[in-house]
């Protein structure tokens, strides 16, 4: 078996997004998915800045400090784009206005709770941005994530043991190791990659995992 | 005649002292406002309350204001230091020296705007159920969980913008914008620097924050690091 | 004595304008206002349609069905005039940013309460408009009315008879006989017509009225 | 490829029909999108809920609506014709067959951003003790008493503005905007009308109504009548 790479995550992400749609994307691996886009989709990326229309993060020549996204990267703007307020922003992440965030996780429960933003770090400040907005408002909440901690603890769990972001709104989830959505009663594998049995990836897992009838194998380019 | 433009930080900054509350426009370095952030940390005032995005921005280019721990209260979405090393300002809030506010982003945004556009208090989705709603009344609204959020107001609120006429109109370049327009509504004194503060109008359709809103313009070239976007 | 026309009364309203104030001025008696603008006052005038800067009424070669005010007049702008949608329009009056509101009254009490919206037509709708917020937001509230109803009835009342449009929030009124403030215990008058007793003001005055100490003769000029 | 534009009425107004609920933009004559308000006429929908500023508008310019009872609901803040006589929705009104919900101008415009921007409710003082307040929640906030108030959404917006894009970014003209923004954000179908719909993007610092809220542009010439002010 082969877990998948991040940029690997990112790319079986960027395959649900549909033509036309309304994106946020969180620092870290999200942020990564834009650039696996596929060819025949036009999407807007949002950013909680003020921007609807992100283009390509900007080169050396186009970099330009007053053109930034949420993660102070320096970015491009893509043709149709809109810049507005931090108001404006958000009223479009809690109105219901983005089609999918995608963001990072620490976990994530069977009942679709997340845990995203205070990973209680001795000796360091809180750090809460714009997470629990994108998770109470977006259409679909998607996140990315490795399916366990460095130390092999599972990150699909029953209830989440660090703070929470968001009750109940993680729609589908990504990992190294499958595509998993929070149905009604738990979790739902709809992926999973090559050369792992059901009963090797329940072992990764802290809560209980479901199978989809339509099941298959989370597949991916070498990227 | 109208005419905001002021030719001294003393004049922009006339009544800032001990006790002072100060929204900081900013985000990754764009439209922050660093002129009359130097300007505030050159004077002595102490107990201040500070009310921006991200503690770090401050702390990175005006270091002192933190180091001689004249802020008491800080309102803000983002309150760690980058790297491992503890900040003058975690080291505060550590001691308990710092009382700091943590808010989501968007309820962040909005009760500034409240302030500025006489709402006290909205009910939000954002947050309920997390610890950031403890203590909060909270009530549901079409089966959905929902926080009492309070509006915020402050003495001042300083911003910088690309541009500005004399009757204080501000129009902003790519994402300097940010959290200004809600600031300036909802500061008892609007501070903008700015490059450009020229004799001509802005035309009334490209304004992005009224005049009415805003009571001193500072011309002033921009005193951005370049590292902005990372401090 | 000779009570004061329609735009004798705008004429003294002006007079209290301060330099660089925001205004808003109320459908009918005060648009009048803007006339009698003191020519070394730099004023902005606030429409609640979304501009701050109206300028002159359009005339038939400036007419543009594109620039019209809260009375749905043809405008122009002033140099600096801004525009804005509404919800920034009234975050601007509720906010307390408009430091003068001028308004018609029906009535108003002597604890400063406010009836100038619903006129209880029989077989006519309601009109409430933007007059609630107008007297809740402003930093000071001004009603110019007549005196007394055509038939006689005082306007200055204990207690409003008419469904009220805000409690408590009117500063001063400008009527064609006098300048009465609403002060923290009644009707304080501060200017009154030549040729007119207190007594005789009193008796066309619903509440009692006090009369301030450096109270003085209304006086305008011929208009 | 992301194009809003749609060549047709019955395109834009897909999905519209008895029970509809709709926005529509306009204020003296300005931003009203006569052309779309038309098309509504010209439907047989009924048991409409019609949220606008004033009624007289729509029922000057599109009688048969109003004349065929086809709308059970308004909220608005003016509901009275001009002149002595009755107008039909005022008979409609008298006969206790039309609902009609006065909301004072800037709640009006607060509630359709609220319903927009997923706020619930809020409190505001406006209102505070008048009857327009009667059964409503009210509660001091620094000794003023402020009264909450619901969100409003609705099925479709309406709305006129000078210029559109291919992704549904919109710039207005003048007064054109007053109500649109926030009703294009309240709206689960937002449709535009506008003479100039070019293959050109509005400049992103120009952009008035950002196109996520836009769902369709319809380009057609401006309809507005002559008197378009007074009715």
């Amino acid at each position: 078996m082969q877990p998948l790479t991040r940029h690997q995550i990112a790319w079986r992400a960027a395959q649900d997004l549909r033509e036309g749609s309304y994106v946020n994307l969180g620092l870290g691996l999200p942020v990564l998915v834009a650039n696996y886009k596929p060819a025949d989709r036009d999407l807007m990326f949002h950013s909680e800045n003020g921007i609807v229309g992100i283009g390509p993060i900007a080169g050396e020549i186009e970099e330009d400090p007053d053109f930034v996204d949420a993660g102070s990267q320096k970015i491009t703007l893509s043709e149709g784009a809109a810049l507005f307020d931090s108001t404006q922003a958000f009223a479009m992440i809690r109105g219901g206005h983005l089609d999918v965030t995608l963001l990072g996780g620490f976990e994530v429960s069977e009942t679709g709770d997340l845990a995203n933003w205070d990973a209680k770090m001795a000796h360091k400040g809180q750090l809460v941005g714009g997470a629990m907005d994108l998770v109470a408002g977006a259409k679909s909440v998607r996140v990315t994530m490795q399916h366990t901690t460095k130390t092999g603890e599972p990150r699909l769990v029953e209830k989440c043991s660090y703070p929470l972001t968001g009750i109940g709104t993680v729609n589908r989830i990504y990992t190294d190791l499958a595509v998993v959505d929070v149905a009604d009663n738990g979790f739902l594998v709809r992926e999973m990659i090559a050369g792992l049995t059901r009963e090797e990836l329940q072992a990764k897992s802290g809560a209980t995992l479901m199978f989809a009838e339509n099941f298959g194998t989370l597949d991916v380019p070498e990227l | 005649m109208i005419d905001k433009r002021v030719k001294s930080l003393e004049v922009a900054l006339d009544g800032f002292g001990d006790g002072s509350s100060v929204l900081v426009n900013g985000f990754g370095g764009a439209g922050v406002p660093f002129t009359l952030i130097k300007a505030i940390e050159n004077t002595s005032a102490t107990n201040l309350t500070l009310i921006l995005n991200s503690i770090r921005f401050v702390d990175g280019f005006a270091p002192q204001i933190f180091a001689a721990r004249r802020v008491s209260k800080v309102i803000c979405t983002a309150a760690r230091s980058r790297g491992h090393n503890t900040a003058n300002y975690e080291h505060q809030w550590l001691d308990g020296d710092l009382e700091i506010e943590m808010v989501p982003q968007g309820t962040f945004a909005e009760r500034i705007r409240a302030g500025g556009a006489g709402i006290p208090a909205f009910f939000t989705p954002t947050g309920a159920g997390t610890e950031l709603a403890d203590g909060k009344e909270t009530r549901d609204f079409n089966g959905k969980p929902c926080v009492l959020e309070q509006a915020i107001t402050a003495d001042f609120a300083i911003i910088r913008a690309a541009q500005a006429d004399r009757w204080g109109n501000v129009r902003f370049r790519g994402t300097q914008g940010n959290f200004g327009l809600a600031m300036a509504m909802a500061a008892k004194t609007t501070i903008v620097e700015t490059d450009d503060a020229g004799d001509k109008a802005i035309p009334p359709e490209d304004v992005h924050i009224p005049g009415i809103y805003v009571d001193h313009v500072f011309p002033h070239e921009d005193m951005r690091p370049a590292n902005a976007g990372g401090i």
